[in-house]
């Protein structure tokens, strides 16, 4: 591959052939007991995956097999991740749930674990899909980036300026999103209404505080915010609930009942959305028993039974989408409780 | 005689050398999975970035300063590997220009540091950000994860079947040319003596400016060197790639027996403390000890590497104290 | 109640059988020692005799292993500075120990400044008394300004101040005089005096024999840590004490050789930094002392720095035979063959944490190289050679520098300067803190390496010294050379007149 | 012999105390140069942006400087005595927590507040003994003491967090409340700062902190109570780690495992620009406060002027360097001209 003496980008991908299984799926193999199932999230000691991982836990326990949660302490640690994953691999689990830091960074590793005949599901944020053999959607992303825009407008009225409050610039998640919510603005009925600009807070409570106060300063005129993730969100409705801003500047986005249900009782916050986490984590656990015991391979078309959740189709590129999100408000907040 | 060579036997590197022999052989008798080759391959694998660091910063430390912006001069490095690759400019032309450009980050450091004097602890901090900040602005959000897969295979791969990363290869030939340079040329014995007494050194016509701007300026290739082999040995270039390395390799550095003070330690040590840490969170990993708890260990054991020399020298001392009125009853 | 006052006055601190070790050093052994109010004890002894460790001992600093310390004819034991200082006991250390960031008036008074109400400091009541210690002293050092880069006999100054500010009943002195010039010196002992009529006790110690003539009434001589004697001091002549000290009698201490004159090896032209001298140029031939005088703070330091290449100059150049040399690089000054010996050996001359072989090999870092590498044996074998030459005392020669006496560190200084075999060797006061037994010794090696060839400009404080080795004398005043007087010339009077600016005539 | 006139020659004390002063008025010029960057930053932005200095934004930037100006003020306190504390920002986070874990059952702010302060007491306590008893280098020590704290406080912690809406309400409105635009946690920085700003000057315990930075050895030989005073300046400074913890529990409203980390090398920066020396022996707290308000109005400042979040890392880490670069290069042109006017009066 080495045309004028070295190595491009073109000459790389000309060398890219998707590596899918050739395995045979048998919808009707027995669900097998005693598996081991490794949960990896980002980062250990955060509520959101602490709740999915719950979930997890549940449904394996559920299922007659061993559930266990190994991870980083930091969200930012991707070599961590990676040992992570190593250390599954060596402790020879049945398959293994992981939250990808990077879309790129865990594969060497999961590619290695694969090999080693452990199943490999990824939840709430994938990786490249020749590294894992399904990955489990909160919800579609289009789904996700369109609702939030539609909410707002309902808010402000469709008019005026808007803004996002993202989390890291990296977050994969959160950029396919917020490609949805343009896109969604594209439509004329959004005419009136302008993102002005898509600020960053890096999931940290101070930065996306601060990141909010200026978003306010510099643009005065400013009728709402979205900040698709949950630390943003709490972090732009604490600003706010201690502002001026208070009410007249429209937040929504990806938040917890808990963390924001302060915000929807004084008025700052008129509605949000989130799928349950609880249901994301058993769904990933679910997928991952049913992988190991053969039911599915992970090929598109395959079809699955995750117990009460009901039957799931996996789609291109081997992705599973849980449903649509769950829109909370005054009215339905307290029944909720994560 | 008696209370020196038993100074010299409880020396701190020496203990963590024994330390680390000790752990190994431990934990190859009793941790399941922990002794096969792929475990101890993945052991060094990820190790290595602290590792290639810890090398220049070991020399840098012993002269007095300090470089807390390598990570940054990595992630640096790797986004810019990453944007260059995506130009469609070929990989062999911009692993140079990324090592380049590391030389250029250290170079900016040391003569901040030694041209307008400014303590380097400062100095680092600031382009700490700043680096960081601008492999930001050069990347963006992207991750560039296509490299060619024979790099790719020679940052993650190993020799055959056997624990050895074909990356260790040259770490131990930089190790070696590290260990030398530093311990048995006149360029180390000048940095010794900088970093115990930087007066007495510049009166004693050693060019002190010259030799701290060499040290910067190798951090800052080595740094690159370890961006570059991060982005392949994980296949991602980011520009958050390798946040927060520094404080990994200061704390293996420190626990290794580096007086942040100057002027003393060796590299066996370090690279001693470098591994030392790594097996340790590898055997904790696999005995399924939380990340939480590891973050103590890690805390104790720095504390332990201060503590435990002081302690056994007042021992030594006690034992030194009693002896002579031995001898003279 | 021991109160003899039939025998005559009790000793206000006494020492009885001390030892104390360093490891295998044994500093001080069965000394005793009586100081008495109203007289000023001597103690004197070659360097590494124990005397700074003997003060360390009766300040509290070193616990003996064995004997007693008597205050007042009671025992006693001193747990740590503070205990001494509250007995009435003021020290003077052999290191100046100053607080650089702080002012000169918050040095003096650190721990014991004038209060007012709540026990806020009354800082005016600090400046007042510093201003009227500086008065006693009669010099002018502004008490406002920070003691970083006050020169070595400031610093000096500003201990005496803190000690007299005690007004302490035992003053203890450890070479107070060794960085003061004679007017200096001459107050001190006028300082002195009045406390010892207002019945003080004061310990001294100085490696100037005449200085103990002149205030002293008693003397101790320690040798190797052991006590020698203790006498008084009328009737006793130089060469007495000399003999108690050394232990044998003492070589000729300006043993200086004619050497004719060679070519000019260190020519030093128009040379200029601003704001610290101006416009000097001299020439120093082979064979030749030259001496340089003057006053502290003359510039005479700051002259062979810059020569040196530690400093920049701003106007000027300086050669070595015939080549000009690089401005502020001390490395080309070295390979064309200049040494520097400092004036400040702690922080300047060595590594104090760095062994003697070390220390001494720092010189020799492009000499003792084999291939590229450190040639260990050849760097150990240089480093013995010159510290059995200049009869440096030590344990081990891998012993840290920081475990000698002053004096053996003045000694390793010189080694390592003289281990580069120099064409031009610039000694800044060479033998401030030396014994007299050492300083005949380095005397007669300068002079050995004069009559080698050697060029050798000599700055000292010491005017017997200058005027006992130099060839040619040149004095500086306020920055500019203001005369050179040939050795035939030179007196106490012509120099002192040049060094106050009053020979302009 | 013949020496020089005992008596003072009044030539020579004039241009020299005249002299002095004047380094003295530079030394306090050091902090001014600081507030002079800030007020520049601040018209700038102003010009910019109209809406920047309206009672909320003065507001918010006082509140957003708060945090970080109490913690800098303790540490200067250890950086003046040649120690550093880097376990700061996990202290912050834990004490944060134990407030936050007290007041979800309904307990009183004022006790909440204490108990931080406690809390960080503890550590302070633990990080002075290590470092005053074993005489080991601080830097190692609190590194340690940095991951060890923050580990427990993740073992303690885990996925637990204190959301607003646990906390009292006024307790929630006490930290972004205050009187016009000076919120009431600004006031209680404010005066935190001035008194120990006071203490350092005023008293001799202030003044030995000084003293044992300056030369550890000469404190020794001064009989000043050396491991007293350290294990005093560490307590004080994880006091108020502990109190910048309650406060950014009323600020923020949210804690959780993770709270304060990383904060330790803001806090050495922020002490670092104010022009505390890490040698030890000089710097003051103001200059240390307004370093911290200078790096977090930085925060503020680049976001209002719209400058992409992209560019705002590297354009505070490009600004850190020029402030002490700055800082430096006025130090020694003002030695050097000293030192020719000095020459020429001489
Ligand atoms: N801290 C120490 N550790 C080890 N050895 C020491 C220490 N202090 C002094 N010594 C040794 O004790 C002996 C006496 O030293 P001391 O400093 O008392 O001599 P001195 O009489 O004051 O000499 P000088 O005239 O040179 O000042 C020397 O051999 C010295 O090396
Ligand atoms: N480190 C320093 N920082 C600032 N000023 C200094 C420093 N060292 C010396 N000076 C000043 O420079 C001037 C000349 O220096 P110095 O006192 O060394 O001259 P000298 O003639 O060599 O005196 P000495 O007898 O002390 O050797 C003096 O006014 C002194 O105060
Ligand atoms: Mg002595
Ligand atoms: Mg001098």
């Amino acid at each position: 591959a080495t045309a004028c003496g070295g190595t491009t980008k073109k000459d790389v991908s000309k060398e890219n052939a998707s590596a899918a299984s050739d395995a045979k799926a048998n919808p009707n193999a027995e669900l097998k007991k005693g598996l081991t199932v490794g949960f990896l999230p980002k980062q250990v000691n955060n509520p959101y995956f602490t709740s999915a991982d719950k979930g997890g836990e549940k449904a394996l326990t559920e299922l007659g097999s061993k559930y266990k949660e190994v991870g980083p302490s930091s969200a930012t640690d991707t070599a961590g991740q990676v040992s992570y994953v190593n250390t599954l691999t060596q402790q020879q689990v049945d398959a293994m749930a992981v939250s990808a830091q990077d879309p790129g960074a865990l594969c060497t590793a999961l590619k290695q674990a694969m090999k080693n005949d452990i199943k490999v599901v990824t939840y709430d944020s994938d990786t490249k899909p020749d590294c894992r053999n399904a990955f489990v959607s909160q919800a579609s992303a289009e789904d996700l980036g369109r609702t939030e825009v539609q909410l707002l407008a309902e808010q402000i009225g469709y008019k005026g300026e808007i803004a996002i409050l993202s989390a890291a610039q990296t977050a994969t998640n959160q950029n396919t999103w917020i490609d949805f919510m343009k896109d969604e603005l594209k439509d004329p009925k959004y005419k009136d209404v302008k993102l002005v600009k898509v600020a960053y807070g890096d999931d940290d409570a101070q930065k996306s505080f601060q990141q909010t106060q200026g978003l306010l300063q510099e643009y005065p005129n400013l009728k709402g915010i979205i900040s698709p993730t949950t630390v943003g969100i709490k972090a732009a409705a604490q600003y706010l609930s201690g502002s001026k801003y208070k009410g007249k500047v429209k937040l929504t986005g990806l938040g917890t009942p808990n963390d924001m249900r302060k915000y929807v009782k004084n008025g700052t916050v008129e509605a949000f959305e989130l799928w349950d986490p609880a249901k994301l984590g058993e769904l990933a656990a679910r997928t991952a028993v049913a992988l190991s015991s053969g039911q599915i391979t992970g090929k598109e078309g395959e079809t699955f039974k995750a117990g009460d959740m009901g039957e799931y189709t996996i789609g291109k590129d081997g992705v599973i989408s849980l449903g649509k999100p769950t829109v909370f408000d005054k009215k339905n907040i307290d029944q909720f409780n994560f | 005689m008696a209370d020196s060579s038993l100074a010299r036997a409880v020396r701190w590197d020496t203990v963590v050398g024994a330390l680390l022999i000790v752990v190994l052989l431990l934990s190859f008798g009793t941790v399941d999975g922990f002794g096969n080759a792929l475990n101890l391959s993945f052991l060094i694998g990820n190790t290595l970035p602290i590792a290639l660091i810890a090398l220049p910063m070991t020399l840098l430390v012993v002269a007095g300063e300090i470089d807390l912006s390598v990570a940054s001069t990595a992630g640096l490095s790797g986004a810019v590997m990453g944007a260059l690759w995506n130009q469609g400019m070929t990989i062999e032309t911009i692993i140079p220009i990324c090592l380049l450009l590391g030389v250029v980050c250290g170079l900016v450091n040391g003569l901040l540091v030694t041209r307008l004097g400014l303590p380097s602890l400062a100095v680092t901090i600031g382009t700490l950000a700043a680096y960081r900040g601008i492999a930001q602005i050069v990347l963006g959000s992207d991750a560039v994860t296509d490299f060619p897969t024979q790099y790719l295979d020679f940052a993650a791969g190993r020799l055959g079947d056997t624990f050895i990363p074909y990356a260790f290869l040259p770490f131990l030939v930089l190790l070696a040319i590290a260990v030398v340079a530093l311990h048995a040329t006149p360029f180390g014995r000048s940095l010794f003596a900088i970093g115990a007494s930087e007066e007495a050194a510049r009166f004693a016509g050693i060019r002190v400016k010259r030799q701290k701007l060499v040290l910067f300026t190798v951090t800052g290739l080595m740094a690159s060197l370890t961006g570059i082999f991060w982005a392949l040995h994980y296949a991602s270039a980011r520009y958050d790639n390798a946040t927060g390395l520094e404080l990994s390799v200061v704390a293996a550095v420190l626990l290794g027996g580096i007086d942040f003070d100057g002027g003393k330690g060796t590299l066996g040590g370090a690279i001693a403390g470098v591994f030392l840490l790594g097996a340790l969170q590898n055997v904790m990993s696999l005995q399924d000890v939380s990340a939480q708890s590891q973050i103590v260990v890690t805390g104790v054991l720095l504390v332990l590497s201060v503590l435990g020399p002081r302690v056994a020298r007042q021992i030594a001392v006690a034992r030194a104290r009693s002896a002579p009125l031995k001898g003279r009853s | 109640m021991t109160h003899p006052s039939d025998t005559g006055p009790a000793p206000v601190l006494a020492l009885r059988d001390i030892s104390k070790s360093f490891g295998a050093v044994r500093a001080l052994r069965d000394v005793s020692l009586e100081l008495f109010p109203g007289e000023v004890h001597a103690l004197a002894g070659e360097n590494g005799a124990g005397k700074s460790t003997l003060i360390k001992t009766l300040a509290g600093v070193h616990r003996p292993d064995a004997g007693q310390v008597l205050l007042d004819g009671e025992p006693t034991v001193f747990h740590g500075p503070a205990d001494a200082r509250d007995a009435g006991i003021a020290v003077i250390y052999q290191e100046p120990t100053l607080f650089p960031d702080l002012s000169i008036a918050e040095n003096i008074f650190m721990g014991r400044q004038p209060k007012r109400a709540l026990g806020r400091i009354d800082h005016k009541a600090t400046h007042a008394a510093t201003l009227a210690l500086m008065q006693r002293l009669g010099v002018e050092l502004d008490p406002d300004r920070p003691a970083r880069g006050l020169s070595i006999a400031d610093q000096q100054i500003v201990e005496i101040a803190k000690a007299l500010s005690f007004d302490a009943r035992v003053l203890i002195m450890d070479e107070p005089t060794a960085a003061l010039t004679g007017s200096e010196v001459a107050r001190l002992f006028g300082v002195v005096r009045t406390l010892r009529e207002q019945g003080a006790a004061v310990l001294f110690i100085s490696h100037r024999l005449e200085e103990i003539f002149r205030i002293c009434q008693r003397v101790t001589t320690l040798r190797d840590g052991a006590w020698i004697s203790s006498e008084p001091v009328d009737g006793m002549t130089e060469d007495d004490l000399v003999r108690r000290m050394v232990g044998r009698d003492l070589d000729e201490l300006y043993p200086k050789q004619e050497v004719e004159a060679g070519e000019v090896a260190l020519s030093v032209r128009r040379l200029t930094r601003e704001g610290v001298f101006t416009d000097v140029s001299f020439d120093v031939r082979r064979g030749e002392i030259v001496g340089l005088a003057g006053l502290v703070g003359a510039g005479r330091t700051e002259v062979a720095r810059a020569v040196f290449g530690v400093d920049r100059w701003d106007a000027g150049e300086v050669e070595v035979d015939g080549k000009a040399l690089t401005n502020g690089a001390p490395s080309t000054a070295m390979a064309a063959g200049l040494a520097l010996v400092p004036e400040d050996r702690r922080a300047q001359g060595l590594v104090m944490d760095m062994s003697i072989e070390r220390n001494i090999g720092l010189t020799g870092l492009r000499t003792t190289v084999k291939a590229g590498l450190m040639d260990r044996g050849a760097e150990r074998s240089r480093s013995l050679d010159w510290a059995v030459k200049l009869q440096v005392k030590y344990a081990r020669i891998a012993d840290t520098v920081s475990t000698l006496s002053g004096g053996n560190q003045q000694k390793v200084v010189l080694a390592k300067w003289l281990a580069t075999g120099p064409k031009v060797l610039i000694v800044d006061e060479p033998t401030r803190g030396i014994d007299v037994g050492t300083k005949a010794e380095v005397h007669r090696l300068l002079s050995e390496l004069a009559a080698d060839g050697v060029a050798v400009l000599m700055i000292s404080s010491d005017l017997p010294e200058i005027l006992g080795m130099a060839d040619r004398v040149l004095v500086m005043h306020e920055g500019r050379l203001t005369a050179e007087i040939p050795r035939s010339d030179a007196t106490e009077e012509s120099v002192m007149a040049a060094a106050t600016g009053r020979a302009a005539a | 012999m013949t020496v020089t006139a005992p008596n003072p020659a009044p030539a020579t004390e004039v241009p020299k105390s005249s002299g002095t002063r004047l380094v003295d008025r530079v030394f306090k010029m050091r902090e001014l140069a600081i507030l002079v960057v800030f007020l520049v930053m601040i018209v700038i932005t102003q010009l910019g942006n109209s809406q920047f200095l309206t009672q909320q934004g003065i507001k918010d930037l006082l509140l957003n400087a708060t945090i970080l100006v109490l913690v800098a003020t303790g540490q200067s306190l250890v950086v003046i005595t040649r120690n550093v504390d880097l376990s700061v920002g996990s202290t912050l986070g834990i004490s944060a927590f134990a407030a936050g874990t007290y007041l979800q059952g309904g307990g009183n702010p004022v006790v909440a507040i204490l108990l931080a302060v406690l809390v960080g007491i503890g550590f302070g306590l633990l990080n002075g003994l290590l470092v005053s008893l074993g005489q080991v280098p601080a830097l190692v020590v609190t590194l340690g003491t940095l991951y060890i704290i923050r580990g427990i406080d993740s073992i303690w912690v885990g996925s637990r967090q204190i959301v607003a809406s646990a906390l009292p309400d006024g307790f929630v409105d006490f930290g972004s409340g205050g009187i016009s635009a000076v919120p009431w946690l600004a006031m209680i920085a404010l005066v935190v700062l001035v008194a120990t700003a006071y203490y350092l000057k005023h008293f001799g315990s202030g003044r030995e902190l000084y003293a044992l930075g300056s030369n550890p050895e000469a404190a020794r030989l001064a009989g000043i109570p050396v491991r007293k005073r350290i294990l005093a300046a560490y307590t004080f400074c994880g006091a108020l780690a502990g109190l910048a913890g309650a406060l950014y529990l009323a600020r923020f409203g949210n804690v959780d495992s993770s709270t304060g980390n990383g904060y330790e090398l803001t806090v050495v920066s922020a002490v670092v620009v104010g022009g505390v020396v890490f040698t030890g022996g000089s710097g003051s707290v103001y200059g240390a406060a307004l370093g911290a308000l200078l790096l977090t109005s930085i925060n503020s400042v680049l976001p209002a002027l719209g400058v992409s979040s992209v560019w705002v890392l590297a354009i505070n880490g490009i600004l850190l360097i020029l402030a002490i670069a700055v800082d430096r290069i006025v130090a020694l042109r003002v030695a050097s001209a000293l030192k020719k006017r000095n020459a020429r009066h001489g």
